[in-house]
């Protein structure tokens, strides 16, 4: 099966790349990471169109039967979280090849390997190897996000760092009690097997589910276990916050797949079992974003906490685990980290400035704040428009609507405040003169700007494979049938 | 052997978590470990206790531990190394950027100190400024 | 008889422990207490070899190998430590 | 190719192979083979860590060496065991320096070793000339006896075995 | 001649834990730091070698093949355990460590140079 | 494709300018105003087709789930004001040429022009709800950048700031408005809507749509109390406000409430809210203008006033005061914009726009006075001109509407508001351009060029047509306008210039006649103006948002405070609160059960003692904790009897690799902890300098964490032991089956390591790799400065023990041959790569301990980021190599090769697996090591010198 091939080479690529970039020299170096990614780009599409055919692709590693063997599964959500994964690493790698990748050694490699455990983890089908993956794209993020050693990227980065660690013993601890109750670790085959948990497993399941909640919403900088973000997507280099922008994806996408597919309607005693905390959580984490984004001084802050606010909102559409909801929130989803990641790079090159934006620059900013804000024509006004058709009455729906308009009107005004940035204020700086910023640098945001504007101009489209996606989400027996059927040759 | 194994990982989860609140980042490692050791030992245990079999096949016998778990601990534990040694240089190199082995770097942190791209008007930035010259 | 034999050893082992342990909390000089520790080491190469003798189980004796032949690094490296700061200089 | 650069250091070589077989614990063949090969590998590459690895040594003296020594260790283990038990007041430890004759780093280790294996005694210091070796006693009545005791016992036997 | 091994080897073992049980408790016990050096390094070593006889015996009676293994412990543990002790020894000196004997200091001049 | 055209040509004149924006003035001009002119045109081609009743429709679907189709729709009153948007605009056009003409930025600002005209045109056609937020947002967007026009203004910044902030929070509110409203209706069709009044207005949901909606229109035509971003939005250049603020942007919100008529007016609830937000608007707006000096300011607040006015009528819920809203509208959009052209005329050739300042204009530019004159006689409500017929209507309605049940105080606010209008339009007149006191202006005042007073002269013949014979001019597209804003035949609509002698001429009179007591008065009533304290909305708007952000920032800085602790503790408790709620509702075995089960689980005497060593061990380091050293200590205790007790635990695997990964952890801690000490103590090498204590934690943190980590403890104990009670069956018994005769090995671990779960394998190595290149990274280009006097040596602190060298020497080819052996037996017996590379690690590891870096780096002659390149790209093939072979990656494959003397021997891909999983292990902990090392040795090269 040639096609399912592409996914392992989505993982084996950018790993194999990683080492090759650690005996290369810059120059080389550079092409490496920017030509993976390519490709990678082109894999990841060459994915989306197979699987948007309604059949799954599988991938069994050494051969084995299903639910033995570590599997890739690649339905419609994984193929987009690769795309997304391909599109956004692209650009950042792009804009980090204008010389934050010289800072310290071994850049590329760190970056790779980000890449590569980020399609991993898109891809995993199996709970154990999901951890494997997120292990790998954590300590590459470690290790970038303090990149270049400055106080603050230090000071977050111990935060962040410490944080995930413990959050690596939660993510161990759901595992082993997700095992113990159902003796599986492959995604598909433990739905099956929590359909009929019983006595003592029961209660023990849902304690693994919600652990796991704990571990994916800390990735995601859900409600209360935001507060490390801001600081550390803030203080990291500019290419890397953008880069990061998928790193709360990771958690988001996380919770949608083990909260479809585990924790589903016909899930037995843990069906929705992520229901009753999600939304209020979600809830929550808008307004913990909002209220950042109202006392941020300056951009890059100002993203994170909208970061933080998309989040929320994405989170929220997602808790209503309905076709149209997640829809609107994968939707959302693939906007809004595109917006932020152009925001971030944006935020770096104004760094740079000395003066007033140039045209240009401003009307990207302009740009970039428009998508960041969810306002029309942008796709994240579409997104949002989705997300409340599909809120649900009463309360849950009253607060959605409240938090998404009220958020949204913080982001506005926050954002208005964009028109301000690039005054030549920086006394302290005075004496040294700033590096124009190369071509790839400057460009690297419009790319993902253009993606925006394509990602709204054909939104029908895109919000008809949001839609099937939600459609594949929601009933995930076809996905499990399609584990289950897969057998080995061994 | 239940009981005693549920207190161990209670004892190391327990000393773990209380290290991982303390102020100084060496405790805070400490910590990561002892909950780290908790963990790996409640790993082992979900496939529930065996002694005297391990997965290692030998002729006549059938009964052998759960051999998963192990694997997924053996792994567990040499990232978990990983981990710590990454944790330890960061460690280091934050000590020698702030002189100081406080998990948060100082006692109170230093917010937006890179951030540039300010979105203020420019009377209150020079404020700021001037008052952190100060 | 062996597993008698086991038994009073076991305890008489579980004993020694009890006392390395004791010199290791108590101290009162670091040397004290990386001599108890080293004594830990030590105890337990011989109670892996113990277990391996009353469970008649040979599968005890890789650990007990490896802790025979690498024991004493960490002693080396606790006095290194003590001795010149830098353990590995 | 001669057996000199086949096994650079065959004493080392032997030892490796010795040891190859009792952590395997049963002999094949195949196990014999892998292990010779190993046994000449591992001294090629080593050897530049340790270049000045025995060479050769007397099989006699140090069978002797080893029978006495095994006996020295079980009798002082008792002597020590009621030293330990018995009244601390009783014991009379000091610190003692033994002027060494031996010369070559590995047999001073030896010695100090030895010195540190038998009941009673620790080597605590080898002096940086490598003249004299400082050495504590747990129950030294009479410390001259005590240096005599380790010059002669252990001493002679090792330069019997090495020199 | 089962019984009599059985016995050997209980008795080995019994030697082997009594010695460790009386290096521990010399560890325990004793006055001074260097005096305390004395029980573990030497009495455990013989434990551990009490052990190892009754392993070794144990196995090869009933293995029906000689088990020998356990003289490679034994061999490690005599190679690097005096290096411990000598080190040990070695650190409390340079702290200083309170000793009742005077420690002849003439020869013991430090080694700056590697 | 009419409609859609219209739409398209304003932003192909955008686009035009854009390209052509290095062009000189005029040619940017007609580039972006020719197809201004063709939209314009084709407008007036369809006007009979739409004046004669039709609707005209084009239809797109754009994202069919969201309810956004692209369609378009003109109808009478989409049709007026689309004329009214795209004329006004073609002479803002014009009249820009002149004012901008030596602009840089031209180009700018007729794309943003062009763009800003799209998006009107696209709010009043779009025949779709959502569809028109998305151009209602548009417009306010575009505003943004049009009000901001100047960016180095912080004053246009502001102004931009603070219209954006409003207009488009009052689109959100629409949105949802539109939303709820699509719920009811289930559909965002306009015509579905606008026909669903009756359903809509009886659904429990219309109260809250109704506001909504409302607050969208209230933003954006600025009333009362929204009004305050439209003074300040007066910083932009002119032609801009002109455009904006006269015919367009603020018409947009009373445009909405005319469009949204038929479906939400017609109650209680409209009538108490629209009314008399338009009636505070109204008087508030004419009071303000009253008093502004700056001659937009006053045009700013007069507008306000007027929309205010439009509101008020529209909220009457009466036909007939639709009609005059629709009119007051166009009438408005008239004089205003020519007010704003001469205001900026008078800027542009004088150089204030202060009325203080100004004086006697008259005599150099009476051209312009005669435009303003008549303009602001529009305003005020002068007969012959447009602005008189209109508020005549209104006057009428307000006495209508007091019968239907408002009170007297609408007519009475409505000749107030009149008298006021009269008022401010006196002042704009006679304090510009006659009230001649000899005042010296910035410039020498005269004429505009001819071209720029044209828009203005258009728009004044404009009045004074519509004035004089209303009924020719506007009849068939008021009536028009107003069926379709109805949905229902229009009223007729009396444009007769001369009713009689009835009441609202009388107020008409009144009003005029009170206008010119209040001009009179107006020294005086300065004086008592300036007495007042000087309250401005903004202002308060600013302490208020000031106000929210600050707080915000305390509520937000009092959250995220920086304290690991506190992020640590939230996550922990969060933790702790999810993992114990599934059990707190579920019945645990009974009390008997579990005793008999404890009876049954007695533990034995090596797990006893193991257990107890390790409970103390935990609790020696936790009470060490602020002695590192001595806590190193505890904690490799702890690891040594976790090694233990994996052996005791039939898992001889992790024994090993614990046990090699604590000393390999130790050595890590160590390499650390020189500057970690805290004390003398432990650093007793090495006198570092010691790092300061900190502040202890206070005893009711102390409390507090315990009490965590005990409830942290107890869940995981209590959740362990009640798993441990439960037998269940794993898909383990397949690893058991298959290990041998698949897998090839016996260690049934191993052989899931390498070949079952070999994938798991290569991410963990790849996480191993990751980790060595972070420490290289993080510790890149670190040094420790100090100082000779922090190395101390003592007279037994000798560098290179001689027992230590030697032995580690002798020790090094035992431990080779013992990774060697570790490594290939671990298919079938204990061992495996992890296990033999962390072996072979810590022999070259002690080699630098004993015998210094130098001479270990001159032995080992290698690089060991090289290592874990070839490691892993060992481990990679194994698996491309299956994958060449046309099975799946990391499929393994093993023979048993038959050797002649030897005998039978397995060679498994897992085996070359191993071996790479291996040396990328010697290499990581190696590099990690020696770069910890590294740090060290500068400090040993001060000790040396010294
Ligand atoms: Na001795
Ligand atoms: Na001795």
């Amino acid at each position: 099966m040639p096609e399912a091939s592409l996914l392992i080479v989505a993982v084996v690529l950018p790993l194999a790349a990683g080492m090759g970039a650690l005996l290369s020299p810059l120059r080389v170096r550079r092409v490496l990471l920017i030509g993976t990614m390519l490709l990678l780009l082109v894999i990841a599409v060459a994915i989306t169109v197979r699987v948007d055919e309604g059949t799954l692709l599988l991938y069994r590693l050494g051969d084995w039967p299903a639910p033995i063997a570590v599997m890739l599964a690649v339905d419609r959500l994984s193929a987009m979280m690769l795309v997304l994964t391909a599109v956004v690493a692209l650009a950042t790698g792009w804009h980090a090849t204008g010389g934050v990748d010289n800072e310290a050694p071994y850049f590329h490699t760190l970056f790779l390997l980000q890449v590569a455990g980020l399609n991993g983890a898109f891809m995993a089908g199996d709970l154990f190897n999901l951890f494997v993956f997120f292990e790998l794209l954590l300590i590459a993020s470690y290790t970038l996000l303090t990149y270049g050693s400055t106080r603050a990227r230090l000071q977050s980065g111990m935060h962040y760092v410490v944080l995930n660690l413990v959050g690596s013993t939660l993510f161990l601890l759901a595992i082993g009690l997700l095992y113990a109750s159902t003796g599986t670790l492959n995604m598909a085959d433990m739905a099956v097997q929590l359909r009929t948990v019983a006595g003592v497993h029961a209660p023990m399941a849902r304690s693994g589910a919600l652990l796991l909640l704990v571990v994916f919403g800390l990735k995601a900088a859900l409600g209360p276990l935001s507060f490390w973000l801001p600081s550390a997507y803030t203080a990291a280099p500019s290419s890397i916050a953008a880069l990061f922008a998928l790193m709360t994806k990771v958690g988001v996408y996380a919770i949608i797949r083990v909260g479809t597919l585990m924790f589903g309607r016909e899930a037995g005693a843990l069906a929705n079992v992520f229901e009753p905390w999600l939304l209020p959580v979600a809830l929550l984490t808008i307004a913990v974003g909002a209220v950042a984004a109202l006392s941020a001084r300056a951009l890059p802050r100002l993203t994170a906490a909208l970061l933080i606010v998309s989040v929320g909102t994405m989170v929220a559409a997602a808790a209503l685990f309905t076709a149209a909801s997640l829809a609107g929130a994968l939707y959302y989803l693939a906007h809004s980290t595109l917006a932020v990641a152009a925001m971030f790079l944006l935020a770096g090159n104004v760094r740079e400035l000395r003066h007033r934006p140039p045209a240009f620059v401003f009307g990207s900013l302009f740009v970039a704040a428009v998508a960041l804000a969810g306002l029309p024509p942008l796709a994240g006004f579409i997104g949002k428009v989705l997300i409340l058709q599909a809120a649900p009455g009463g309360r849950a729906g009253i607060g959605l609507f409240v938090a998404i308009l009220l958020s949204s009107a913080i982001a506005v005004a926050s954002l208005s405040r964009v028109a301000n940035t690039g005054r030549a204020i920086r006394v302290r700086l005075a004496g040294s003169q700033p590096p124009v910023p190369r071509f790839m640098v400057r460009h690297a945001p419009s790319a993902l700007l253009l993606m925006i504007v394509a990602l709204s101009l054909f939104a029908r489209p895109a919000t008809a494979y949001a839609a099937r996606t939600a459609g594949q989400l929601v009933d995930p027996q076809s996905y499990i049938d399609a584990v289950q059927a897969a057998s080995g040759s061994r | 052997m239940n009981l005693l194994v549920a207190i161990v990982v209670a004892a190391l989860v327990g000393g773990g978590v209380f290290l991982v609140l303390r102020t100084r980042v060496f405790s805070v490692i400490l910590g990561l470990m002892l909950l780290g050791y908790g963990v790996n030992l409640f790993l082992l245990a979900t496939g529930r206790l065996r002694t005297l079999v391990p997965p290692i096949l030998i002729e006549g016998i059938t009964a052998y531990a759960d051999p998963l778990p192990q694997a997924l601990v053996l792994t567990a534990i040499v990232i978990g190394f990983g981990m710590t040694a990454f944790l330890v240089a960061l460690a280091l190199r934050e000590r020698h950027l702030t002189g100081t082995d406080h998990v948060d770097g100082t006692h109170s942190i230093t917010r937006d100190t890179e951030a540039g791209a300010e979105i203020e008007e420019i009377e209150e930035i020079e404020v700021s400024e001037a008052r952190a010259d100060a | 008889m062996i597993i008698l034999a086991g038994q009073i050893a076991l305890a008489m082992m579980a004993l020694a422990m009890l006392l390395n342990l004791w010199r290791l909390m108590r101290g009162p000089d670091i040397a004290d207490r990386i001599a108890a520790l080293d004594t830990l080491y030590i105890n337990s190469v011989a109670l892996l070899v113990l277990l391996g003798v009353v469970r008649g189980s040979t599968l005890y004796f890789e650990a007990a190998l490896l802790m025979a032949l690498l024991g004493f690094i960490g002693t080396v490296a606790l006095c290194l430590y003590v001795l010149r700061g830098a353990i590995m200089e | 190719m001669t057996s000199a650069r086949l096994f650079p250091q065959p004493m080392v070589s032997v030892v490796l192979f010795a040891v190859w077989l009792l952590a395997a614990n049963r002999f094949t063949v195949g196990l014999a083979l892998l292990g010779l090969g190993f046994a000449a590998l591992i001294p090629w590459y080593t050897s530049r860590f340790w270049p000045d690895a025995p060479q050769r040594l007397r099989v006699r003296p140090l069978a002797a060496l080893m029978a006495l020594l095994l006996y020295d260790i079980v009798v002082a283990n008792l002597r020590v065991a009621v030293l330990i038990l018995g009244p601390r007041s009783r014991l009379r430890p000091a610190f003692f320096v033994v002027p060494l004759d031996v010369r070559g780093p590995f047999t001073i280790t030896l010695l100090a070793s030895i010195v540190s294996l038998t009941p009673g005694t620790v080597s605590a210091a080898v002096a940086q000339d490598r003249r004299t070796l400082l050495v504590h006693g747990l129950d030294v009545p009479d410390i001259p006896h005590a240096v005599r005791q380790i010059k002669h016992r252990y001493e002679r036997r090792l330069q019997e075995v090495f020199e | 001649m089962a019984t009599a091994l059985e016995f050997l080897v209980a008795f080995f073992l019994i030697a082997g834990a009594a010695f460790a049980l009386i290096g521990s408790i010399g560890l325990a016990r004793l006055g001074d730091f260097y005096s305390r050096l004395h029980g573990p390094t030497k009495a455990t070593t013989l434990g551990v070698g009490g052990m190892l006889v009754a392993s070794s015996v144990h196995f090869t009676v009933r293995g029906n093949d000689f088990s020998a293994h356990e003289l490679l412990v034994a061999a490690f543990l005599l190679l690097t355990a005096p290096v411990s002790a000598h080190l040990l020894a070695r650190a409390a000196l340079h702290l200083q460590v309170y000793t009742p004997v005077d420690v002849p200091g003439e020869t013991t001049t430090p080694d700056i140079t590697p | 494709m009419n409609l859609l055209w219209t739409l398209l040509l304003p932003l192909v004149g955008s686009a035009l300018a854009l390209m052509l924006r290095r062009s000189s003035s005029t040619v940017i001009a007609w580039t972006a105003a020719l197809p201004v002119c063709a939209a314009a045109l084709l407008l007036a081609w369809i006007g009979p087709t739409v004046l004669g009743g039709d609707v005209l429709r084009e239809q797109w679907r754009w994202v069919p789930a969201a309810g956004l189709s692209a369609g378009l729709r003109a109808d009478g009153l989409s049709w007026l004001f689309a004329m009214v948007v795209v004329i006004i605009g073609l002479l803002i056009q014009l009249y820009a040429r002149y004012y901008m003409e030596t602009s840089r930025e031209l180009g700018r600002l007729y794309a943003l022009l062009g763009l800003f005209m799209t998006s009107m045109l696209g709010l009043v056609f779009s025949d779709n709800l959502v569809m028109m937020v998305v151009f209602w947002e548009a417009t306010s967007l575009v505003s943004y950048l049009l009000i901001g026009f100047n960016r180095e203004d912080p004053d246009a910044r502001a102004g931009a700031q603070l219209a954006l902030s409003i207009t488009a929070t009052g689109g959100l509110c629409l949105l949802g408005g539109v939303l709820l409203l699509g719920r009811m209706v289930g559909s965002y069709d306009l015509e579905t809507v606008l026909a669903a009044g009756d359903l809509i207005r009886a659904h429990e949901l219309y109260l809250p749509a109704l506001v909504l909606v409302l607050l969208g229109a209230f933003t954006k035509s600025a009333q009362f109390p929204f009004h305050f971003w439209l003074p300040r939005a007066m910083a932009a250049p002119t032609p801009i406000s002109a455009y904006l603020h006269s015919a367009t942007m603020v018409k947009a919100g009373v445009f909405l409430l005319a469009r949204m008529y038929p479906a939400l007016a017609g109650t209680e609830a409209w009538l108490g809210i629209v009314s008399t937000v338009g009636l505070l608007t109204l008087l508030f707006g004419a009071y303000s203008a009253m008093w502004q000096h700056d001659l937009k300011g006053l045009l700013a607040y007069s507008t306000i006033s007027h929309l205010g006015l439009i509101t008020l009528l529209l909220g009457f819920n009466s036909p007939m005061a639709v009609g005059a809203a629709i009119f007051h509208i166009v009438n408005h959009a008239t004089f205003k914009a020519s007010l704003f052209m001469a205001a900026g005329m008078i800027d542009h050739e004088v150089g204030t726009r202060d009325m203080r300042v100004l004086n006697g204009l008259w005599k150099h530019m009476p051209f312009t006075g005669a435009l303003a004159i008549v303009a602001a006689g529009a305003m005020a409500g002068v007969p012959l001109l447009n602005g008189f017929i209109s508020k005549e209507m209104f006057f009428a309605e307000a006495l209508a509407a007091r019968e239907d049940g408002i009170q007297w105080f609408v007519p009475f606010g409505a000749v107030l508001a009149g008298a006021l209008a009269v008022g401010y339009s006196l002042r704009f007149v006679m304090e510009v351009f006659f009230n001649d006191e000899g005042r010296e202006h910035p410039q020498h005042p005269h004429e505009p060029p001819t071209f720029m007073r044209l828009p203005a002269t258009a728009l004044a013949l404009g009045c004074l047509a519509v004035g004089v014979a209303p009924a020719v001019f506007v009849f068939t597209p008021l009536t028009r306008a107003v069926t379709a804003t109805l949905q229902a035949p229009a009223p007729v609509i009396d444009l007769a210039l001369w009713h009689g002698v009835n009441l609202p001429l009388l107020m008409s009179i009144v009003a005029l006649a009170g206008g010119v007591v209040l001009y009179r008065l107006r020294d005086r009533a300065y004086r008592w103006h300036d007495r007042l304290p000087p309250i401005e909305a903004a202002d308060l708007f600013d302490v208020l948002v000031r106000f929210t952000r600050h707080s915000g920032g305390r509520v937000n800085t009092a959250l995220e405070n920086g304290s690991l602790q506190r992020y640590s503790l939230l996550l922990i408790t969060s933790a702790v609160v999810m993992g114990v709620t599934p059990w707190l509702r579920t019945a645990l075995p009974g009390t008997s059960n579990t005793l008999t089960t404890l009876a049954l689980s007695l533990p034995d005497a090596p797990s006893t003692v193991i257990a107890v060593m390790l409970v103390i061990g935990v609790f020696a380091t936790v009470r060490q904790r602020h002695r590192p050293l001595t806590a190193i200590i505890a904690i490799s205790v702890v690891g040594l009897f976790m090694s233990l007790a994996f052996v005791r635990l039939a898992a001889p695997d992790l024994a090993l690799t614990q046990l090699l990964v604590e000393l390999v952890t130790i050595l890590l801690l160590l390499l650390a902890l020189p500057y970690f000490a805290t004390t003398a103590h432990d650093s007793p090498g090495l006198r570092l300098s010691i790092l300061r204590p900190l502040t202890p934690s206070s005893a009711w943190r102390l409390w507090r964490d315990g009490a965590v980590a005990i409830a942290a403890a107890l869940a995981t104990g209590a959740g362990t032991f009640l798993m441990l009670e439960q037998p269940f069956t794993s898909r383990s018994a397949y690893y058991l089956e298959n290990s041998l005769s698949k897998g090839g090995g016996r260690n049934v671990v191993n052989v899931i390591l390498v070949d079952f779960r070999g994938f798991d394998t290569m991410g963990e190595v790849a996480v191993l790799g990751a980790a060595a290149l972070g420490v290289l990274v993080v510790l890149h280009g670190m040094r420790f400065r100090l100082d000779a006097g922090d190395v101390q040596f003592s007279r037994f602190a000798e560098r290179h023990p001689l027992l230590l060298a030697m032995i580690a020497r002798a020790m090094l080819p035992l431990a080779l041959l013992m990774s060697m052996f570790v490594l290939l037996r671990g298919h079938d017996l204990p061992g495996g790569g992890f296990a033999a590379g962390l072996l072979t690690a810590i022999a070259l590891a002690v080699q630098t301990m004993a015998s210094g870096a130098e001479w270990t780096r001159q032995r080992l002659r290698t690089d060991f980021v090289r290592w874990i390149v070839i490691g892993f790209t060992i481990v990679l093939s194994t698996g491309l190599g299956s994958l060449a072979v046309g099975r799946p990656f990391l499929t393994s494959s093993y023979q048993a090769v038959q050797l002649p003397v030897i005998g039978k021997i397995p060679l498994g891909s897992a085996l070359l697996f191993d071996i790479g999983v291996y040396v990328v292990v010697v290499g990581t902990v190696l590099v990690i090591l020696n770069r910890l090392a590294q740090l060290s040795q500068d400090l040993n090269r001060v000790g040396a010198r010294s």
